[in-house]
């Protein structure tokens, strides 16, 4: 066991599995000797040398073409695109390719890639580099999506996502990535993809979140004074439905909080799947704290924008008092 | 080599950079051969096998446009005219090279071992056109222009990864190389030195967008430049030209593990597909021009003056086409419809529970409904609101 | 008065906004001489030169980035994307520079253009010829989304878009392409982005949609023998939500119909608002008939893939059963 | 041009493309300033003009570094070294001209009239600092790499289209020159004929990535041939090859309309931005002999060379600078906070009602109620569930 942050239990689980499959190779902008902006892949050039761990051009859809191929060819690429804001020059390559190769030639072909984006906001950073685009990617049948609010969980997803063998964007909330440590097992250990997380239990009410989001439910269900249970969904596509429709079916009551502009948002489908499967037993609902739809602020207001455990507080009232 | 951060300054004018392309013809399409380039190309044997090649090609491509016509098939894009480039690539490469085609390389799939029928097939709206054995090493036709490149740059990295002799072959049209794709597989291929060879079909049409909108520079091999590569222009329709350029490549590729562009300069006798209509915007004698310059015509020119070729093996051959390709059209017709639920099948190595409900249920409940979950008396015909 | 196709009836008011507004140029492939592969822009080269109606180098990124720049400097232009699986490529320009420059420079720059984009399948095309990405492009703030269903709509609501200061993705269902006519007025006329439009009335339960799955639910409807409500969005964003809540409120119950998969689809919006508008008086959770959340199949299945009239049937079966 | 459909072929190797790039420079770090390039290109006064700025731009950046340090702004990238390209082309083109600008342009902007606290602001993470009056034909700062030079064709083409003299200049590093886009606008611009400077800051590093991954051919400046432009590589840390060749390319530019590429050779002195530390990635030796190469410290000299300037007016330049700088962060440190729902209000030209709704709502509700809708008694803390 060790006390790590998210950072350093993502960078053992792809040392861990680099050491384990030398089918997975790391590739993109200034992860080598820099070991990426964020420092996530720290030591491995050195460990592993310039043929597994590897800076590219500066082209996104680039490196994610080239990781499709590579994982064509059977390797393990593990593409990182340095923010989510940049994630969109490869939107076709992962969605018009990656997410149907295995459709397209009946299996003849598989993409078992993971791609690793830093997501979010809430650091004080530029432009573009405080964005949430996981709903665009949860539409895309073919993908699978993972977002770990925690060091723990985020080391045993990403092991299970580099062992999948279809594709995986693996988001990364950046205003977890330092914000607390919590023991680390430092055995390898995989939490399956698509199972949620109760992070606690209660009666009255449900969150349902992910990412750093997770962080602000849990400082708002203190404030509250309620029995609210808070699930993590750890794992967005596929989704664990079946743990939000066993929390509400037992509380009546839910709350969805993510950072991403409400309109389209996955705080959507999952009120309309809670709806559809909880419809008899809902007193109130559900209630959405997300961003607002409008463009994420620069720094400045980034935090009028996110949810916060003020805002997800009176969702809280509002749905309680319905 | 992009200059180091610390080579010296020289003043005032001098010479940054300094090249120039070739350009290589050996049988043109007045039956002229270079024997100084051609010489030992090929062996007359397998001269007679390439000629056959083109010409099952050329037999299927009309077959296919009469299936369209007909209402037994989708769009499709025919080949003709375009036959030699693909067919000299794979009569060069090995079977563990990777192809990496776009959709007018008919030619080099069957010469790799694909079968006639998958390429129907898939003109058919069927995936399972798509199921080629991995062993042939050929990826599927790829829809979205430009973007097959950057695969052929993953795979072929695969390749150098595992300290395998192979390269790629990746074919893309002369439209394509306005995509960003195609730019970052150049670049990504010379960079990193990646085995690949670019292979450019310059047919001097995008659809309906002449060429010169997609370069107005005097070459297209020309774009190679940019990243370093050592390029070529080539008579697209000289099978001679493809296999010597090819060798070239390839021996080049393979020794030094950096890329190479070809150009190939070639036209589509055709339509765009079977939905263009080609004379909204190009002219007949230009189409007429290039029929002469059939890569066919002078094959079977040169064939008939060494006296490998006559008129009565000219009709065995389309004889035997005809049947085979008959026999490739039935087994394409012939198959099993898929199943409805089929598109569900190739989703995930392992199917999610929302999927397998979704398709358990397509036929029977609204799509968020899960049987189980609704409550007694629900979803019946005559059930009343609650 | 005449009778008209979609595509005519976009050609018709393509010509005369070009003809009263010379800030309005067609860019894209296949534009010019060819009149665009569905000829929707047939005649306009030949009348408005080659100034006017401009071929384009083969790269979609490069059509929206370059008609940021025309639309920045005030021109309106109207890039033409072939097919909805060709967008892709142009994710990042209209997610990341078109629908902000007016956020990004507190207005100093605005970007009017309109991008219309052929959508949808059941027209036997080649794969990627066949998708509905409307829900990615309601998720970016910034953008405007239109579909319209049938050629009245369309030319009211392409003249609204062309003349709009902000952004709008025109999304044009191939389905409905050459479908039907019916009397467009040759007088210029628009109809005002984020309108639905009531198709028929009913009190029994109200079903929304657009594009070309309002004719399939036309069809359901009337096989239902049932007083059902048809709504047309039209506008997917801004969203008409206060036209579908007033018909919910008076039907209590709701199916949504969309191409799109299911999961992450404007269905989820629609129904996530009318639980948050219409809680009380619902009787049923709303229905969604959405494509299924797999890869739309190559031709031979597509009607598999699509929602039909049985489906709808089936969905309005569902919630007046509930 | 490329070829014509109907051009006749020739055999079998002939030249297809031939050509080379001039380097130019004309006062290098030694001091060495040539004449006959540089004779009346810059007048005196100007070049005193230009020093300053630079000087200006240099010492801007020095504060920048340290409020970002002292928590007093965000990440923010330094222009150190890099002053020259930029400043050239503002000083060479006209207010009409477009700047469609990267980051390390602070000395063109300031130029051309960007308000320092225009810069300053926009790091500090508000949007006022890109309210840059349209007049001054600048484009904001743009964040995603190789994008902006898309602009930058549809601005030029803009002009063209009505029938305007102007032209653009579009600035981009070495890393920027692997994004598809890259290719996409020279490629649009070549094909199209607009009038854009594709104007490239060859600084050898993008972030910690060295040039050769994002370049291996010889030049930079090649990657223009690929679209027929002409192109040139120029000694960046020069004002005068600057100024020679943005001279150059414009007058080009604006008469033919079509585009020119300039690879301008410099370096960057500082971190990539505040958040980097350069000594993970490259060596200090490197660094040492580029600040030898400082573009400030040739053109001081030869000011002084050419009694234009002397010890005291550098330190009452200094004593000027420091002054206006600091009235510049007092401007942007003063400014009001933005209301906090000032995010909603340039979202669109009219705010849609929903959006209304959020901003009216957005501290007393939830993001889905509308007050209006809800039931009596409900969202009171004090109401019990119905
Ligand atoms: C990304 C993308 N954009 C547009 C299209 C539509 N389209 C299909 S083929 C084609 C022209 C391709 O021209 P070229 O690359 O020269 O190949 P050719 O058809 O001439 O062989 C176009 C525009 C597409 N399939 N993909
Ligand atoms: C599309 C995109 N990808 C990645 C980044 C992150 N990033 C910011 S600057 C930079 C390097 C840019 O290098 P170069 O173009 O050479 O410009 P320089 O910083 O050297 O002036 C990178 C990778 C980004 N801003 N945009
Ligand atoms: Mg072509
Ligand atoms: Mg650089």
């Amino acid at each position: 066991m060790a006390n790590l942050n998210l950072v350093q239990a993502i960078n053992l689980a792809l040392s861990q599995e680099m050491e384990r499959d030398d089918r997975v190779i790391i590739l993109g902008e200034d992860v080598g000797a820099n070991g990426g902006v964020f420092r996530v892949t720290e030591g491995l050039h050195a460990r592993f040398g310039g043929t597994r761990v590897v800076d590219t051009p500066l082209c996104e859809s680039g490196i994610i073409g080239t990781s499709i191929g590579l994982a064509m060819a059977g390797l393990r690429p593990v593409p990182e695109i340095q923010f989510e804001g940049f994630l969109g020059p490869a939107y076709d390559q992962l969605c018009s390719h990656a997410a149907r190769m295995r459709t397209r030639t009946r299996g003849a072909f598989t993409v078992p890639l993971t791609v690793r984006v830093p997501v979010g906001g809430g650091i004080h950073a530029p432009e573009l580099h405080s964005d949430s685009p996981e709903a665009i990617y949860v539409h895309q049948p073919g993908l699978k999506v993972v977002m770990p609010s925690s060091p723990y969980d985020a080391k045993g997803l990403l092991i299970s996502a580099l062992r999948d063998s279809d594709p995986v964007v693996f988001f990364e909330p950046k205003r977890v990535y330092r914000a607390f440590r919590e023991e680390v097992p430092e055995d390898e250990y995989t939490i399956p993809l698509g199972k949620a997380r109760v992070v606690c239990e209660g009666n009255d009410l449900t969150i349902v979140s992910w990412g750093a989001s997770v962080i602000q439910c849990m400082q708002a269900i203190e404030k509250s004074g309620k029995s609210i249970e808070l699930i993590d969904l750890r794992t967005l596509y596929p989704m664990d439905i079946d743990a939000v429709e066993a929390s509400v079916s037992k509380t009546a009551r839910c709350v969805v909080v993510h950072e991403a502009p409400l309109t389209g948002g996955l705080g959507a489908e999952i009120a309309a799947r809670i709806m559809e499967r909880c419809f008899l037993q809902l007193e109130a609902p559900v209630q959405r704290v997300a961003g607002f739809d409008t463009i994420m602020p620069y720094y400045k207001l980034e935090l009028d924008y996110m949810p916060d455990s003020a805002r997800i507080g009176q969702a809280i009232q509002d749905a309680l008092a319905y | 080599m992009f200059g180091s951060a610390i080579g010296p300054l020289i003043m005032p004018i001098t010479t940054a950079f300094k090249t120039e392309i070739e350009r290589i013809s050996i049988l043109d399409e007045h039956g002229n051969f270079d024997e100084s380039l051609g010489k030992d190309l090929i062996p007359n044997a397998d001269l007679v096998r390439l000629y056959e090649a083109m010409s099952a090609c050329r037999f299927l491509d009309e077959v296919a446009f009469k299936l369209q016509r007909s209402g037994r098939m989708g769009t499709y894009p025919q080949n003709m005219g375009q036959e030699a480039p693909s067919l000299g690539a794979a009569y060069v490469l090995t079977k563990n090279d990777w192809l990496v085609t776009c959709y007018r390389e008919n030619c080099g799939l069957f010469w790799r071992g694909v079968p006639m029928e998958s390429i129907l097939m898939h003109w058919m709206g069927d995936e399972r056109g798509n199921a080629i054995p991995r062993e042939l090493h050929c990826t599927p036709i790829a829809i979205p222009i430009g973007t097959q490149m950057l695969h052929a740059t993953g795979l072929a990295w695969a390749s150098k990864y595992r300290s395998e002799p192979h390269i790629a072959c990746t074919f893309f049209g002369d439209g394509a190389t306005s995509e960003g794709d195609f730019h970052e597989a150049c670049n990504f291929a010379a960079n990193l030195e990646i085995p690949v060879i670019f292979f450019c079909q310059n047919n001097f049409w995008a659809i309906s967008v002449p060429g010169k909108i997609q370069c107005s520079a005097p070459t297209l091999a020309q774009r190679g430049i940019a990243y370093g590569m050592p390029c070529i222009q080539i008579d697209g329709n000289d099978i001679f030209a493809v296999v010597y350029a090819v060798k070239k490549a390839a021996a080049y590729t393979r020794a030094t593990s950096k890329p190479y562009f070809i150009e190939a300069v070639t036209y589509r006798l055709a339509d765009h597909t079977t939905a263009d209509d080609a004379r909204r915007y190009r002219d007949q004698a230009e189409v007429d021009i290039w029929k002469q310059r059939d890569p066919l015509i002078r094959t079977r020119d040169l064939m008939k003056k060494r006296k490998l070729w006559n008129d009565s093996k000219e009709s065995d051959l389309q004889e035997r086409l005809g049947k085979e390709i008959a026999a490739a059209v039935a087994r394409a017709e012939g198959i099993a419809a898929p199943d409805r639920t089929d598109f569900f099948n190739y989703m995930y190595s392992e199917l999610p529970s929302d999927l397998i409900r979704q398709r358990e249920t397509m036929h029977t409940h609204s799509l968020g409904q899960d049987p189980s979950q609704l409550p007694a008396g629900a979803a019946m015909p005559t059930a009343t609101a609650h």
